[in-house]
């Protein structure tokens, strides 16, 4: 901040950077799950001499969501039936979904867990007395038959630190070093000159040297993740940086899909999670293997009141399932806290120590069931170990011991993504198969398949994981196995295009303007104040994201607000993220860091504007809980239960947004 | 609970060019000062606390502060991670400790199969490396 | 933040700060309007040899709210009757107020502000046709039988641009430049060695150069206005500067009071301002200078529809009266924006335009009018520019003319104050006159007077203007008025007390140390961590302020619950405020601007922890639109109508909270 | 809207111990470095805007600009204050600019009548100076 100025971090950027052209076939943009499933199986289709390159902002062993690992894997079919699956995703997503592609998720994903697992990931197992074994100990594979430890219908138990580290690999090892990345940042896709809606390349940048890196190629594959700090977090000061979703996936995914003119499907819909406050830890784990209840602040476990059920039955068929829909428990939550019942408490006192009064009424010895008190203690902290680190940080300054305290739970500000549990993201081709709807419709945004799965509706571009919309729940392991899916219809596509040759329609020279212009901007007017941060011909990133955060916040329907938004209030968001969008040209950045930082802020406010565009287009609240309409509180069936898709016309600049067709593939009857 | 370095321990890496930290910190938060040669955390309000740039230190110098907007102060979690396991000593506010051990991974670094070499089978039909007769809805 | 880390500011704090004696025979703490008027009075009362210092964190010349000017005074009495006055704060005020001081200050507040137009302040004026002139036009003076141009009964408006520049001058001429220490914080005043419950000083710091001032005085009065920062502000990022109070008063008038053990009272009490959304603009011109209206999200004029009046109903007799309370008006606002008919629009183009119609029906020709609205304007940029420039910026950067498009307002995050439409504050003596009641009780916290006007529960110790408590509505001019009462008294005193020698308890190292303990721990801690503000062994006090933020803003009843709370939620606030009490320690400071943000967190921790334990003892809901208990959501005239008043006794250190009876000086009938 | 100041018209009060905007700024925040001799604004997000530091520098040097989170850019408000009035430019973003002028004082700087040497009555009863016949509640 004091004189002189200077750049804040340690590579001051230079206004004419390197420029690197890189010729490859396939471009993988990001380095998370999906990505990394897309760098394991794209070389078991590709010719050997097909260049393929992956591109990560950050290092693949610790870049996207599990950088941190998770103590659970979310999607593991097993013996269940893939109907089943495609249902309990249908009813937890408010019946708006794309069946086709979540189906086709539930038929690969079990493989990625087996491949996860032989490359070393720790799978809990239940021995023979269906007593739990961590992932360490000698039992049979899944593969063998070994049987996980279930927590709820759906997820497995695994010692899930290296995850990432673990799922990387492989693909590092496929793809071969040099065909790796990291630290490359990318800014656009860019469009062929001769091929309309064809995809011909990417531009980003490098955080470690002052270069530009433009690549050409014949497929891309985005997969960098979902959106966060796109709303205002509940903790605004050095706390912002814990928020639940990880702070470094700034909605590139979408945005970099959006401005090519892809469509995109069901951004309205956000996640919301219900977490442990502050501390972001996840509650999964405690509510299905710990069994544990929720309790208001007049110490009810107001759950499984009537009051509740009553409030359930106006959302049927969705409230009427054996597991809440994900919204609808947001939804009964911020009802006891906007009736000043609040707190709510997960009980995890309770659950404990009920675990141990079971077994002590079954006759286990006071030795025994302290041993097995250290199992269980050892277990709910790995939970937070594994994922949530800063929530373990929270219970040690807060002297909480989880046995003998319960701990606050909050809905959090809100996120956009499209694998876990919501389903914001890019319309795309199902598999082409002949049970997969074929709508008599000439625009892709309407049609179900287009010749390649996951192909975007731009030509050759394809996303899997948080880019996929209207198919969430499908967690670390059915994002890796959609990353594969991708990869093989992106070596098809490249083959059955032969001799497409990409070229881009703008200059090397030009695009490199384009990315270093808030270097240029900042190199020019740094000397017109003496505070670095306070200009008058600039703003800095830090203070454009708290303008993002602040606006979305209040207006779109944030924690200010209970969730709540209205059409006027959307169109003063939108009007805000107009000047937001104008200002942003006006950014500023002396070293590479900010230089990322701006980038990012770039794709966040692209991406939260498709947001606020869809939830005002949408004309019903579908997601109690998740946000409200106070101008339409209710969940309208009759008019709603449909897609909405939007495209963004590049040449034009202007959006579409529209209605589509919600198509049942799985039996509707029995709902569930 | 932004990452910090201790600056007796941090060795800046011997003065490579690319610390542990840096090479890790998937939100590019750690730098490196080359006059003192030591690590920091340029952005901690942008730090969420995942632990890689902890975890990989060679030095052991990075720890760990509660977020000074809503974590007391005075508690502490470190971990100490080896090729296999990963142990983690949480101190609390009040001076309790307590010490948890899990797996971490189950083969050796570097041992992961990616089927080099090995193709798949038609890139006509849908199924992936090793898969077969996939399902369609009943 | 970068290697090698430094103290930020200019000034580096060293170990070991000089230290400066100083033996007074009266000391005024704070240099607002409170103890302007004390200064330029008890120079006129006070023996030639009688020494009197004063005390300013600041410059005397812009220091406290009004030091970036104000547009109107709002307490003039005028031709009005003093008793309509007390009714009229009476009213605002729920029913609970000091009716002795209100009176008091209603029949001394009129010189004051005859002094300031003396002094130079112009004060608008009607001309005989009964159009407005500003105050620079020839026109009789007030006390001349000038006519003030009115806002309402109780306001008049001035070119208020250099009021306190105005305001200081002759009470610095009073006192005399040596008197005059500026630049001095007060962090803890002193009891008396050998005479218990009586003041013997005050330590503070300069902020200037490294020196701790240790003041020996024989009687003091504090007025270091009232609290902000104590709660999460609807802008944490930049923006935080700007709150509607002024960011540099933080509470310590209440933490001085209250730690040497002066008897608190309705420190429940709050002010939410509604004010222009962001910007903080005043509003009370534009209600009743330019008789704007409210509209909510639908466009409707909420405020006189008839489920408002039903609402108001209610709260009898409070919300029958013409002019709704400050309270209630928020009430009713937030009931619209709970309920997502926000937001709510100050109809400024209306209010504007309605001006220029009735001219234009009267005849007025086109020039003429525009002539008009060239005043008009010039009035309403007027009315930010003098008090609240960051209004007229935003409307600059948003580019708004409020004749053209109406903008937000919206209740702020809560204050703590006692001389504006809030009465928080200290218990203190009213005139020793027969027609205070005198009540038989022992303790002085019962009590209405013990000898000295605006004596606190402490002998020797004064206060005014914000300090004192259950008496708002004084604004700029009472608290002048209320600051020269109390100067007078303390001449008195010293008078009545001449044998009297100030001992301190400990010694002038002592003191020393503890005001420099931030110093001492940066200093041995600051090389543990390469960065400056992240070091396991102290905290810094910008993120000790946003953790005190976000604990009153989430169960406290701020702007993230619509102001709601409970007993549950207020308790996990006392824990919370424990835990940081504890942790304030542990602040370090590398200069002396950081010494100073150190200090105040101290006293805004102890001020608001005040806060919550009132509002925790008091089981109802006072003041509706400042605050909500969930568990007594009305206001309980039966069990409640009493002060709440709080006691900390500096031996045991303990709180004591009692009920005191409240007692109608003015006729309740007819209640207005 | 923190204010900020233009380096090429500061001149730090002429390297004076106490400048005009420290000396003016009631919360701390303005001071000059001394090796530039330049001021700035030690801690932006704590300004208020009252503009006291820039109506008092004597150079013209400091300017305000809107509070990042909420101000869009491109505004400015900007005042020029003689003993007797004050004149404000307003520039919206939209390029537009609108003037208004409004007198501050009555009284030349340093004329006000304190009252010196002035002595009040009787300390006994409640009248201040000036004042006589005191009412009491009907
Ligand atoms: C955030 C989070 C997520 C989960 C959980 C907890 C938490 C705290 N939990 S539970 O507790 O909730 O339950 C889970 C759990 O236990 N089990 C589980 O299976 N899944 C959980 N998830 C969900 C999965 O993690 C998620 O479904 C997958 O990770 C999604 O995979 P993918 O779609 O590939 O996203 P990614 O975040 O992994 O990777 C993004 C990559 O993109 C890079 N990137 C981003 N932008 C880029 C750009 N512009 N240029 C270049 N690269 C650029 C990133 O670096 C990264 O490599
Ligand atoms: C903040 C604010 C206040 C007002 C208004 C707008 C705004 C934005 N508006 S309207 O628009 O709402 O309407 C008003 C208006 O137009 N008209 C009016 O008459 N009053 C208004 N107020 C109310 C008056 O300003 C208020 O009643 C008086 O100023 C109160 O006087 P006093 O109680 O003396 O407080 P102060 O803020 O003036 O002075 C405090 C002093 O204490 C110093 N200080 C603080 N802590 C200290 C410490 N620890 N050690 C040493 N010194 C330490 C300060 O430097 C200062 O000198
Ligand atoms: N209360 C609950 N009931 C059923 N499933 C849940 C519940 N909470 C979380 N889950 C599921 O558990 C997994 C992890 O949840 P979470 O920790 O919320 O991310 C996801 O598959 C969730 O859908
Ligand atoms: N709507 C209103 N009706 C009556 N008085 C008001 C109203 N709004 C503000 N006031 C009064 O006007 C003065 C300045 O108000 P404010 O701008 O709210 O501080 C204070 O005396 C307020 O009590
Ligand atoms: N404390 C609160 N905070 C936010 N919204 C609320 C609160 N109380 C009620 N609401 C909402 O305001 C509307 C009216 O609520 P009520 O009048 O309290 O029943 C409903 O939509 C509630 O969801
Ligand atoms: S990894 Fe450790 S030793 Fe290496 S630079 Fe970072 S902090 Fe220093
Ligand atoms: S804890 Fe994670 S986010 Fe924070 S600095 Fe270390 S690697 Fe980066
Ligand atoms: S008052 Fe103006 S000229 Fe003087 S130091 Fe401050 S900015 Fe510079
Ligand atoms: S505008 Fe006011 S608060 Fe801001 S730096 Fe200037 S004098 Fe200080
Ligand atoms: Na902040």
């Amino acid at each position: 901040m004091a004189l002189p100025n200077k750049p804040k971090g340690e590579i001051p950027a230079v206004v004419d950077p390197q420029i690197v052209e890189h010729d490859v076939d396939i471009l993988i943009v990001g380095g998370g799950m999906a990505a990394c499933g897309a760098a394991f199986e794209v070389k078991k289709w590709a010719p050997a001499d097909m260049k393929i390159v992956l591109v990560d902002k950050a290092a693949l062993e610790r870049s996207g969501a599990v950088a941190q690992g998770l103590s659970a894997i979310n999607t593991y079919i097993g013996s269940n039936p893939i109907e089943s699956y495609v249902k309990m995703v249908r009813n937890d997503l408010m019946g708006v979904i794309r069946e086709d592609l979540v189906y086709d998720c539930g038929r690969h994903v079990d493989e990625s867990v087996k491949l996860f697992e032989e490359w070393g990931l720790p799978i809990w197992k239940k021995d023979a007395n269906g007593e739990t074994l961590d992932g360490a100990k000698p039992a049979p594979t899944l593969r063998e038959g070994g049987e996980p430890v279930r927590t709820g219908k759906w997820q497995i138990m695994i010692n899930g630190e290296s995850y990432k580290c673990i799922v990387a690999e492989p693909a590092k090892t496929a793809l071969g070093a040099d065909n790796i990345l990291e630290r490359i940042f990318i800014v656009k896709l860019l469009l062929d000159k001769n091929k309309p809606n064809q995809i011909a390349g990417a531009v980003g940048f490098s955080t470690r040297e002052n270069a530009v890196h433009i690549f050409r190629c014949k497929a891309c594959c985005i997969a960098c993740g979902g959106a966060v700090n796109i709303f205002r977090p509940r903790s605004t000061g050095e706390g912002k940086g814990r928020a639940w979703y990880p702070v470094w996936n700034a909605g590139s995914t979408y945005t970099l899909a959006a401005q090519v003119g892809a469509t995109l499907t069901m951004m309205e819909n956000r996640f919301t999670p219900s977490r442990f406050k502050d501390g972001y830890g996840p509650v999964g784990a405690w509510f299905l293997l710990f069994k544990a209840k929720v309790q208001n602040g007049l110490g009810e476990f107001y759950a499984n009141s009537d009051s509740v059920k009553d409030e359930l039955e106006k959302f049927m068929p969705y409230g009427g399932s054996p597991v809440t829909p994900t919204c609808l428990r947001n939804h009964l939550m911020l009802n006891e806290l906007k009736a000043g019942r609040g707190p709510i408490y997960m009980a995890t006192d309770v659950a404990l120590n009920a675990f141990l009064d079971e077994r002590r009424a079954k006759g286990m010895d006071e030795k025994a069931v302290q041993k097995f008190w250290k199992h269980l203690e050892s277990e709910a902290w790995e939970d937070f170990l594994d994922m949530s680190c800063g929530q373990a940080g929270l219970w040690a300054g807060m002297n909480i011991e989880p046995e003998k305290i319960g701990s606050e739970i909050m809905p959090t500000e809100p996120y956009m993504l499209g694998s876990h549990s919501g389903c914001c993201g890019i319309w795309t081709s199902g598999p082409e198969e002949s049970w997969v709807p074929d709508i008599q419709n000439p625009s892709r945004a309407h049609k179900f398949k287009w010749g390649y799965n996951r192909m975007t509706t731009v030509d050759g571009l394809f996303t899997a994981g948080d880019g996929v919309g209207a198919s969430g729940h499908k967690f670390s392991s059915g994002s890796h196995a959609e990353g594969r899916i991708a990869a093989k219809q992106m070596v098809k596509f490249v083959r059955d295009n032969a001799s497409f040759k990409p070229e881009l329609k703008q200059t090397s020279k030009e695009l490199a303007d384009e990315i270093y212009a808030p270097v240029r901007r900042y190199v020019e007017f740094v000397g017109a104040s003496t505070a670095a941060d306070v200009n008058p011909n600039y703003c800095k990133p830090s203070g454009l994201m708290m303008r993002l955060m602040k606006a979305t916040d209040e207006y779109g329907g944030g924690v200010a607000t209970y969730y709540m938004t209205s059409g006027k209030l959307l169109n003063i968001c939108l009007d805000l993220l107009r000047l937001l969008r104008e200002d942003s040209e006006k950014m500023a950045a002396g070293d590479l860091h900010e230089l990322l930082r701006c980038w990012e802020n770039y794709h966040r406010i692209w991406c939260v504007e498709s947001h606020i565009r869809h939830i005002e287009f949408r004309k019903e609240s579908r997601y109690p809980g998740f946000y409200y309409r106070s101008d339409f509180p209710t969940c309208d069936d009759e008019n709603w239960k449909c897609f909405v898709n939007s495209t963004f016309n590049p040449d034009t600049q202007e959006w579409k947004v529209e209605k589509v067709e919600n198509v049942n593939i799985i039996a509707t009857d029995p709902w569930l | 609970m932004p990452s910090y370095v201790d600056p007796s321990k941090c060795d800046g890496c011997k003065g490579g060019d690319k610390t542990a930290c840096m090479y890790i910190c998937p939100n590019d938060l750690m730098v490196l000062e080359k006059t003192e040669m030591r690590a920091y955390n340029q952005e901690p309000d942008a730090c969420w606390e995942c632990y890689s740039c902890v975890k990989i230190c060679p030095q052991g110098a990075i720890f760990v502060r509660g977020y000074d907007d809503f974590v007391p102060m005075g508690g502490q979690v470190h971990p100490m991670r080896s090729a296999d396991s990963i142990m983690w000593t949480v101190k609390f506010r009040n001076g309790n400790i307590k010490r948890f051990k899990f797996p971490v991974r189950t083969t050796a670094e570097g041992a992961a199969n990616a089927y080099v070499g090995q193709m798949g089978g038609s890139l006509d039909d849908e199924c992936l490396l090793l898969e077969a007769n996939l399902p369609t809805p009943k």
